[in-house]
Parts: C-alpha cells; structure tokens; sequence
C-alpha cells in the first residue's frame, strides 16, 4: 500500500554546542523536562499527526538512540506496515560514505523511502521543543498545490539575524530564503521543518547523482537551488511554543519554560501526548525535612534537600540539607549532602559528593555525564 | 538454558480477604498500592526477577480488573513466544460446574491443569499475591534443591504475631527446618513462624497432588492436604528474612503504607536491583508549585501539588490545590482536591472530587474509606 | 543486573560470492529454506538457548536485515533488559570507522557489550545453518576452566584443507590453529562460534587502544595471538548438522538437504523452533493440473505446473505447463506458463516470464534479485 | 490526520447460527476458515485495511476463543497507544443483570457503551463477522458522507436469493437508493438486495439510538429500530459488488470452501492488496514427498503431504500418510490421516486421528462432521 506521507527525522548531528552531555549520546537523545528525551517531542508529532511510518537518520553514537527509540511501541510506532527506523550511512557494493549532511543523508536513503512509494516526504529535525500537526500542514501544501513547504515562525525582529528567514509574497509563496541575515527583511524563521512532493525531491536526487553536481544540505544547496527552479516553494505559519535546543543557554531556557509556563507546553495534554520510553521507577519520595517548590520532579527521585525552581528528572537523588536552584538535573544524578547547586545543568549519571558547591556566576554551570565531583569542590566556571 | 521453574500465582484463598470498599469492584491482586503499583506486581516482579519466565495465574473472579492490568505481560517482560503470563479463570473450567460448592484452590488448578502438564520446568513456584515482600526466589529453590524436600514452604519469623498477621498460618519446625505441624496464628504469643502460603515443588508431584486429592474427594485447599500429610511426605521450610506484610484488612494496608515511608523499607520493596515492575503509564513529572509543602511522602508522577501533603502516599494524577492539607492519608489516581480541604487518616479510592473546604479525619486505625467515583 | 552471557553476531558480510542475491540484501538476510533468511537460524539458537541479549554487527545494506529483525518478537527477543541491537559504524567525537575485521567490529561495539556487563561473550557467525545449544557449550567452557572455547567440527579429512582447522591435546585444549592447511593434521574444523571470558577479551580491546597494535580478525590475528599467550584455550566438539552457506553451491546443497535429509535438519522441532519472521500470506494453492512431489512449499505459493525436489519460498507462483526440477525459488518469484527450470536458485522477486527455459547444465543457474527474464529466453550459463 | 471512523463489530445477532459440532465449543466467529485463518479475521482486517484504527468487539458468549485467537490485537494492527482492540462482553455488564431477557445486541451495546462514548472519531462502522467478503470500507463511508443519509447500510444484489441465503434480511431500494422496507428472504424469489448487516452512521447518532431504543424498551436489536424508523430517518444503501457468503449453517460452510477453490473468488479474498490478517503462527513449510499427489487444493504450512488430496482444504500441520485419499473434505489443524484412509465430502475439526484403512464418506450437501479431538 501507497503511503502518503513518510517522516524522515535528522538526528545526525554531534550537537558540540551541547558537548558535555553528547560524549556517550547523541543530541537528539539527551534528556529534557525530567522524563522525557528531546526527540520525544517530534516522534510524539509524528504519532499524533497520523504518520506511521518514520526513518531517523544517524551516524553519530546511536547507541542510546537506537535503545531509546527500541521498537517504536512508546509512540505507538510498531506497525506491521511502517514503523520507526534508525536509519546509519552503510556500505553497497563501491563504498561506504558518511552522511554529508541534511539533503545527502536523506539521498543515501532513497530505497528506504521508495520502499514505502510515498507522495509525501516531511523533513523534520530532532532536536527541537514543540507541538505540532504535520497533518495540517500537509493540508495547507495540498490546498496550496505547493511542491515544498516549510515551516515558519514569527521570532522577535532584533533575533530574526539568528534565524534562516523566509521573504514571502503575500499568498505565502517563497521568494527568497536568507540565512542569518544581517538586515533582515522578514521575521518569519525556518523551523526545520520541510515537507515535499517526494517525486520532485527523488527528482533532484537522482539528477544529482547524473550530472555529479550535490545537493549535501537542505539550507544551503537545495532549497536555494529550488528556489532558483521556481518550483513554487510557500511558507507554513506556525503558531506556538516552538525552541531548537542546540545549545546550552536554550536547553536550559526550554527546561524551564516548562515550569515557568507550564501551560505553553502543557505535558499533560491528553489530546497530544508526549510519548517517551518511560522506565520501571517507583513513585518520588519526598523526605521530613525536604522542600521542594516551582519545580518539576520525576519518578524515582528521592528529595532530602530544597529544590526551588529546577528540573529533578527520573531517579535523582537529592542528600540531606542540600540546596538546588534554578538548575536542571539530569536523569539518575546523585547528589550528596549539604551541597548547593545554582544555575546549573548536571548531566546524567553524574555524582556530586557532599559539600560540594556549584555557584551563580550568571553563566550556566554545566557538569558533564558520568562525572563525579569529589567533596568539597566549588565549581564556579560557566560552560 | 531450559527454564527451570514455573510460577503460579494462587489468587483462592479460603474466605478471600475483602479490604473494604477498595476491592468492592476488585479483587486484592489489583487493589492500587505504593503510589504506582497494583498487589499482584510484587508477586509477578519476584518471579520474572528471580528468572521465571512462565507464569499461571490462577484467579476466581472480577479478573476483569486483572487483564486491563497486566495487558499481555509486556510491562513484566512477560509477553513471550514460549511460556509467559496467563490467566485462568473458572470461566473455563471443565470441572468446575459439577459441583459449584467445589470452591477451592485444588479445582480451580485441576480445570486448568493443561497449563502444568504442558510446561517443561521441573519445578513449579506457587505464591499468593497479597504477601508483600521482595524476594528472590532462586534462592528459596537452591534451599528446596540441595535439602531433598518434597515441598517447601517459604515463611518469616515475626516476633509481633500478637499485633499482626492474625489468622495467618504459623509453622512448627524441628532444628532441621522441617515442618511438624501447621497451626494459625491467633495472636496469643509475639514469636511465630508466618507462612508466607508460598510452596516450592517438583512440577511432576503438583500434579499428582491434584489428581490425588480431587479422585479422593478430600479437600478444597491445596494447603489442607500439606497440613494433613505432614507425616507422609517431607515438607521443609524456606525463611525470607526481609520485610513481609500480609495485606489482608485496610488495617494491614493502611500499615504498609506507613512502612513505606520508612526509607529502609522501601530501599527493599522498591529501589532494591530486583524491580518491581507495573503497567507503563506515561505521565508528566509532577508540578510543584510555590505554595507546595511535602514532606515525606510518596508522590507519583501526573500530579499538581500546590498545598501541603505529609505523611501520605499520593497516587497518578492527583491534584492538590492550595490551602489544602493532606495528613496520613491514601490518595489514588485523579482524585481532585480542591482548596483549603483539610484531609486526616483517609483512603481515597480513584475518582474522588472533593470541594473546597471540607474537612475529612478518620483514626489512624480506623481510617476514613472512600470508594472510588465520589463526588462530595 | 548482570547479564551471564550475551551474544554477537557477525553479519557484516557483503556476501559476494553470493553476488547476485546480495544486491539489495545483506548475506545473512538472503532467503532459505522456502520461508527464512539464513540468520534466523542463529538468532533462534540464541533465543533457544536462553540468551536474551543479542548485537547484530553489520555494515553492508542493513534494510532489509534491520526490517526482518525488527523489534526481535519473532525471536522472543523483544526483552525489557536486553534484547537484539542491529549495530552498524557509527562516528565518535574523532572520526568515524567502518568495521575492519570480525574482530575490530566487537572493539567497536565495546560500550554495548558494557552495557550489559556480560561475564560471558559468544560470537557467532550470521550465515551457517546449524541447531546448537550454547548454554551447553558454556557449560563446557566453565568446567574446562577456558577462557576460550571455540566449537570445532569434524569434516571429511579429505575436505579438511578447506577450513580452519584446530589441532588440540587429549584434553581438548588448542595447541595450535591452521587456517586451511594442505597437510592438516586433524579433522577439527573451527565453525566460527568463540565464547570468550569478557574480561580476557576485553583487555586485549584496551591493550590495542594502547599500544596501538591491531587485531582486526578472530581467526587471523586475535586466535593467534591468544595461543602464542596461552590464554588457555579449548575446542568444542560438535555434532549434528553445520554448514556454512557462503557460496552458492553451498546454499544450494543446503536448501537440497532440507528435502532430502529432512530428519537432520527438522524444522518442525517443538523443542527447538526456528523462529522467522513471518508474513501474512494465504495457504499455498496446488492446481488442478499441478504436479508436486518431494518439495518444500511455503504459504502463499500458487503452483499450476509441476514441481520436483525444490524449494519454493513464500509467494513463488508457477503458471500452467511449467516445471521446476532441483531449484530453490526465492520469495515472490512469479515463473509464468509453460517455463522450464533445471537445477537454479531465483532470487527474491524475479519475474520469469512466459517460455523461459533455465537448462541443466550441471553447474547451478542463477537468476538474481529482480531481474525480469523476458519471454523465450534461454538461460544456460552457470554462475 | 484524526481517524474518521471507529470500527463496531457485532457478534449478538438474533439466534445466533449454529453451524454444528465445528462451533459447539466456539462462537462462528472464531471457526477456522479457508487453511488458516478464523471467520472474524475477515471484518477485522477489513475494517484495518479501510484505516479503521479503533474496533470494539461485542461479543455474547464463549468469548475465551476469541480472546487466545486476537491476544493483543497485534497481528491485525490492532495493538495501539491510542484505539486498537477491545472485546466486551456480557461478564461485565452494568444493565445486562437487570433483566436476562435483555439479550438483544442493543443491551450488550448499552453496556459497553463508554467504548462508544470515549471515541473521538465521527463515524462509527458497525458490521458482523459472518458475512465473508474483502470490501474497502473506505468507499462506503466516503458514499455514506456524500449521500446524506443518516445510515447507510451495505447490501449485495444477488440473483440466486431462492438458493442462498435464506433468512437474510432484504432490502426494498428507491431510485435513489434510499431504503423503502426491509424484508426477510424466504427463497421465492432469484433476484434480492441481501442487507450486509453492516451499518455506518454518525457516532453521536449510535449513540443517540442506543439511549432513545433502550428508554423506550422497544426493541431489542438495532435493526428492528431500524426498520421502523425507516420513515422518519433517512437510511441509504451501499452496494458491495464483490463475493459474498454468509457463514450461518453447515451447507454454506462448506460451500464457501468449495468456492475458495475458485481462483477468481480465492484471488479477490485471499490474494488482494487487502490483505487479511490472522494470528501468526510459525511452521515450517509444508512437505510433499514422492508419493505426494495434490491437485486443486489450499495446503497451510506444517504439513507432510505422502498421499492424495483433491479439491480440499486442509489446515495446518495436518499429516496425511501413503495410500490415504481425501477429496472434497476440510481438514483442520494438527489431524492425522494415517495410511490408506478414505474420505470424501468430510469436515474434521482440530485434533483427529484417524487410523488405516478407515473410510468415510459424506454427501456433498450433508458433509460428515468428525468434533475436535477425536480418535478413531
């Protein structure tokens, strides 16, 4: 049977921007508001909207990825036709190649898609926060007979030069595609989020691979080159909560929108669920003398301390007369006793021994995966 | 690695224990406990941790509550090609119409025998399900291997039997942990040896057993038998020295609730390596708001906390809004409660909608039940 | 918890002396028997032999692999502490490297092997065909106190020179390994199943990153290297039926041995199933004109012309007048009317279409994956 | 993309045909058909193959063969976070008790009536698991939406209604399709728009239905409402052009086997893009030895064939030994034809051995049928 739409998701990157936390785990697989991990939320999309057939393309330590995702059932994405699947680079007959980036990854796995014959392909990207129904914007792509589609959302003028921005005409149609610009004459950013006629992209795939001439990155070679094509390219408004998480500060930022505005993000939302592999943890258990306040705490955590404005994500354990602030601690993080932790991010499976202070500095601290901090250390670098 | 024992988790029991108002609709097994679970995920867990990996469960009625659940065993690691977890049910039960009065344990066993002659374990595990302990039963079956046993028993000495565990069956041992005589806890001495109703034996002499007893007509209860072939056959005893309570009255119940917050106890029922494993719910991190105040007690994920909770054990998606004080108290999944409602010593079963402003307080050995879909 | 033994298999294998049938597939997925792939052999044994935790290394085309095995439900391997991992190269911070060696694949994969903590590895090779219990042999390697036990079996000495050889002591310790030698002086053939104490093994991982001296392959580096150690070695005897499929005389034959030595090899052995993963496809169909004797069928074949000591794998259709004498028809091969075929292998979804004639000429046909052999053609060539 | 349409099926049905031996023991839903697969794969994998995602099972009784035959739903796609599969039944009715003589399908419908309720789908596709056929529900409800009606039902116009089947309900068709009258057919006459049972209408509206019949204790089946409501609603019908046999006596039992045999009627049910679905099971494939001599029959996997067989269906793991002749038969699952056996016109259930040299033979319109587990 015919598919008519497929996701692809990108989840090759290193994420070096995130380095501390993507030593043993690839980006897309780090963990985010406690429970969850930051691919969750667009596999979530993808289950939600209908879409049952999903490929995520990796090279990077897919390890944890690759468990995580296990056979898709979390998001209901074991179907018999269909299904999720870490899609790596691999050998043919001639040679091996590494993804070259966004476009070539997804051009190496042209038999994965044919296999499915689709009539629509949705790019997506996996490391970014939000809630969003591809099924709509297909309709908006169909309605508007467009060949690609992509994702747009309003950002603040003064961050637009950050962003890759769509110029569009007034019925949506794309015009011009700046990346980053300096003087930007839009504030209508690219999501990441692309949805094409998969016989015109198979199109410029397969001329690729006849003249020689690369299409390696979707920003910087393709949509140009489709553009130049004027193959008739619009522009979907998004409106919502919407984060790329790529960094340090924006990963902190997400972590705690989700307490500050719990409700533009609402987890527990029973029309839209954010699905995760959840783990067999016992219920949090919260001590005599704890307090715990503004926070978000998962399951398993045991809290003896004060947790004030933070992140405690499964199987966290908080000593006696510790203090933790405005931090986000990461999965299965033990912390000591009389510890004081602020602004921070602690990776998973870190442990801090007792007495052991990370302070405010403005900048974020960050303790990396796995690292023990042995007693008494007072940590005051940022990242 | 063929499998070397298969488990039966015996839901008849002799005047099956009614808690209260929590299993109206419900039998023990499922009745919700430690914020998460239900009573029969600690048998299970116990089992799959100790490397079963075929499992009978044999129940008598309202197993509709049992299958919604245990689904097909996923969550246990139980939904396997060979072996896994199945229900049986008098539903199906050949024998079973001839004589209804027929009630025990032994013709629910024998209606679904098929399950026990067509495992290839040598030995077969039969537990309860409201004895709650964590126990690795491996060892429990090296002890009944190397001592030469016909049936092993598994209890735990208690020197409370005064207080609790009334009614229980107690074992009389010899200095070689062989068991003379079965008596029952009355409550007249502290020392007592509990029988946690959990037999170890070889697969082929279970059923033999059946077949013996239900041609001879001569009792309902496989534990009858035991008690009245004592001097026939060789039955030794096992001790679990871990935590054990019997849940078998809201007052046992609304006890291990108490335990639990007991950091060492609950280091053993439920951090220990062996897991106890439920039924995956995907649910937020709880939100604690600033007006929050908890102070030990167990909170499950799903929640809103914006008052004040202590002493209490607080199930999946409750909401506690402020002003609101929780003492002592049980609350079970979705249960809302509404601001400055002031809760002491009560159990609230699922559903409840409390409003604002009401004031609850039961005793601490009488707590206050609510059954669940409550509206007040 | 610690797992006592896991399980990796070696699948890597661009297979091309089976060219024709691994264009689209990698070797171990190729079909056999009428309704398997070659690997299911090995992932059942594992799954009989009460090993829940399986790796399966590969690098060469791994879709169709990774879809057949899937979550591993088939194989009861869909474990919630453990289960079955396709892991093919992946990059790390530095750099990203296809597998070397059999030997260097396992060093790539240490983190997953870590994972689990096995005290035990059992490696194993992804295309023999072959029933063995490994809880036995690890049986075996504890009472022998190995740290190295590899399972050898006897072959004809005149065959001998054809395989890696192992020359023990009384005791059934290894004196020596003689890959292929032309004077052997035993008849012990190596079936390339390794159990291997993890620790052993996994100081000489650490070692090579050390030193950076390389063992790239069990059989010409590593096996050698531990015997010049004297790590204490010892062979396993093996009795029953073992072949190795890796040319395609070799998967002929065994297809053959299926019909004609159905005792050696039977498939329907409740105590030991061969798992597949299996397709919902109608019964088979023999018509009314139709002719089948000594024949393997799978479901979903439709057979209106005659057919005689072959294999014919799931949804194989056979038109009226033809005859199919000595072959093994891959899955979905549709042969039209009035074909004849001698003594061939057709690869999965070959087209053979009206008056075709695939001659006996002793050597073996071969018709590859997909191809369409047009109408009155004459096929004569071996392969 | 939300789903559209919940999928009902219907399993209570006005003296629920009995076939014979072959459903003493399971309801026709769960009789083996055509090699490999049971009646209601056919329904459910219909309803799957339209995209229906959500399907409520409504069974009435001996539901426990059902239940080991669909499991988790999972190899009919039906094992999903959201929807998948449900079997209800009477055990656990609410209304049910109040008054036994209640037993139409609206008061089993009633009962289960939050499966309905909690759905978020528009349509709601109701259809029962014995009318036998591959039809692309897609197409009917796409009918359905354009057409206005506020039900739909589907129906086959046939032209040997004075043959087959007898009993069905009729439907009387206006120009425009809409349905005037139902009837019953009697055999007078050849030519009959036979009513599929199969019904699609608005969720809200089933639901609306459900609570107006059961307050006004009018009826007790959905299609009784239906026929006296045709006035005031506008109920519409939708032809199926495709096979179809109604699975209600021993005679179209066997007759649907014969017309599988068929290639144009075993392509459109079996061979379609539609594929259908059944409980996987794993066996090898079947062997035909040298003396094997099969023609114009469905063989399942796990057999050994040494002997003849002719315009039969014959199960799986089914042995049919040297000099044995089985012509015109059903053969199911796991039976033994030892050597020189003869059988014509016979229907085996599950399970039977048959020693050398017996012969049976039945008539083509009185078949024999051996129940299963039988030895002889």
């Amino acid at each position: 049977m015919r598919k008519e739409m497929i996701a692809m998701i990108l989840a090759g990157g290193q994420g070096s921007r995130l380095g501390v936390f993507t030593k043993r785990i690839a980006k897309p697989a780090v963990s985010f508001g406690g429970k969850y991990r930051i691919i969750d939320f667009v596999l979530s999309n993808c289950s939600n909207s209908g879409i049952d057939t999903v490929g995520v393309l990796t090279q990077y330590r897919p390890l944890i990825l690759n468990s995580h995702i296990g056979m898709g059932s979390h998001w209901d994405l074991d179907r018999i036709n269909g299904g999720v699947y870490v899609l790596q680079p691999y050998m043919n007959e001639k040679e091996g190649n590494w993804y070259k980036g966004t476009a070539n990854a997804i051009q190496q796995n042209m038999d994965f898609i044919e296999n499915y014959n689709p009539k629509y392909v949705v790019i997506l990207s996996g490391d970014h926060i939000y809630k969003m129904d591809y099924s709509k914007m297909l309709k908006y792509h169909k309605e508007k007979n467009s060949k690609a589609t992509i994702a747009v959302i309003e950002v603040p003028w003064d961050e637009a030069s950050r962003f890759g921005i769509m110029n569009t005409n007034k019925d949506g149609s794309i015009y011009e595609f700046d990346e980053k610009p300096s003087n930007p004459k839009s504030n209508l950013a690219s999501m990441g989020v692309y949805i094409f006629d998969w016989d015109m992209l198979k199109g410029y795939f397969n001329s690729s691979e006849m003249t020689g001439i690369n299409y390696d990155d979707f920003g910087h070679d393709l949509i140009p080159k489709m553009l130049e094509d004027n193959v008739g390219m619009y522009a979907y408004p998004f409106k919502g909560y919407w984060r790329d998480v790529g960094t340090i500060q924006s990963l902190w930022d997400a972590n705690m929108d989700l307490i500050n505005e719990s409700d533009v993000l609402d987890l527990n939302d029973s029309r839209w669920r954010i699905y995760t592999n959840t783990m067999a943890m016992p219920p949090q258990y919260v001590g005599k003398d704890a307090n715990v306040h503004k926070s978000l705490v998962a399951d398993g955590c045991s809290v003896l301390g004060s947790v004030e404005n933070s992140v405690l994500s499964h199987g966290v354990e908080i000593g006696k007369g510790s203090i933790i602030k405005d931090s986000v601690i990461m999965p299965n993080v033990k912390i000591g006793e009389n510890v004081v932790i602020e602004k921070a991010m602690v990776g998973e499976s870190a442990v801090i021994e007792n007495n052991v202070v990370v302070r405010n500095n403005d900048e974020i601290n960050v303790v990396s995966e796995y690292e023990v901090v042995k007693p008494e250390a007072v940590l005051e670098g940022g990242y | 690695m063929r499998n070397e024992c298969m488990g039966i988790v015996n839901l008849t029991k002799k005047g099956e224990p009614r808690i209260s108002k929590i299993n109206a609709t419900r039998p023990i097994s499922s009745t919700p406990i430690a914020g998460r679970y239900r009573v029969i995920d600690f048998v299970l867990s116990n089992m799959v941790n100790s490397g079963i990996k075929n499992v009978g469960i044999y129940a008598k009625e309202k197993y509709r509550s049992l299958t919604d659940h245990l689904g097909s065993g996923k969550d246990w690691d139980l939904s396997r090609k060979k072996g896994g977890l199945f229900i049986f049910s008098p539903e199906n039960t050949k024998y079973y119409n001839i004589n209804a009065s027929r009630n025990g344990d032994i013709y629910n066993l024998l209606a679904n025998i098929d399950f026990i002659e067509r495992g290839d374990e040598e030995y077969v595990l039969i537990a309860p399900s409201y004895m709650i302990c964590n126990i690795d039963y491996s060892e429990a079956l090296e002890y009944h291997k190397k001592s030469n046993n016909d049936i092993t028993m598994i209890y735990k000495n208690i020197n409370n039997a005064d207080e609790d565990f009334k009614g229980n069956l107690t074992l009389d041992l010899d200095g070689n942990n062989r068991i003379i005589s079965i008596g029952n806890n009355v409550g007249a001495f502290p020392r007592a040896n509990i029988s946690m109703e959990t037999y170890i034996m070889k697969r082929e002499d279970l059923i033999k057993c059946i077949y013996r007893i239900v041609s001879k007509g001569s009792h309902l209860f496989l534990e009858d038998f035991i008690i009245e072939e004592l001097n026939n056959i060789k039955v030794g005893a096992y001790e679990h020295k871990g935590y054990l309570k019997c849940i078998d009255s809201i007052q046992s119940y609304f006890e291990i609730s108490n335990d639990l917050l007991n950091r060492d106890v609950a280091k053993e029922l439920l951090y220990s390596d062996r897991k106890i494993f439920t039924k995956e719910k995907n649910e937020s991190p709880t939100i604690y708001t600033d007006t929050a105040n908890v102070k030990n007690s167990f909170i499950a994920t799903g929640c809103v906390i914006e008052g004040s909770v202590e002493n209490s054990i607080i199930f999946r998606k409750v909401k506690v809004k402020k002003g609101s004080v929780i003492k002592n108290s049980i609350i079970m999944q979705n249960c809302t409660i509404e601001p400055s409602v002031e809760l002491h010593n009560v159990v609230f079963d699922k559903n409840i909608f409390i409003s604002e402003g009401k004031e609850l307080k039961g005793d601490e050995s009488y707590p206050i039940v609510i059954e669940k879909n409550i509206s007040m």
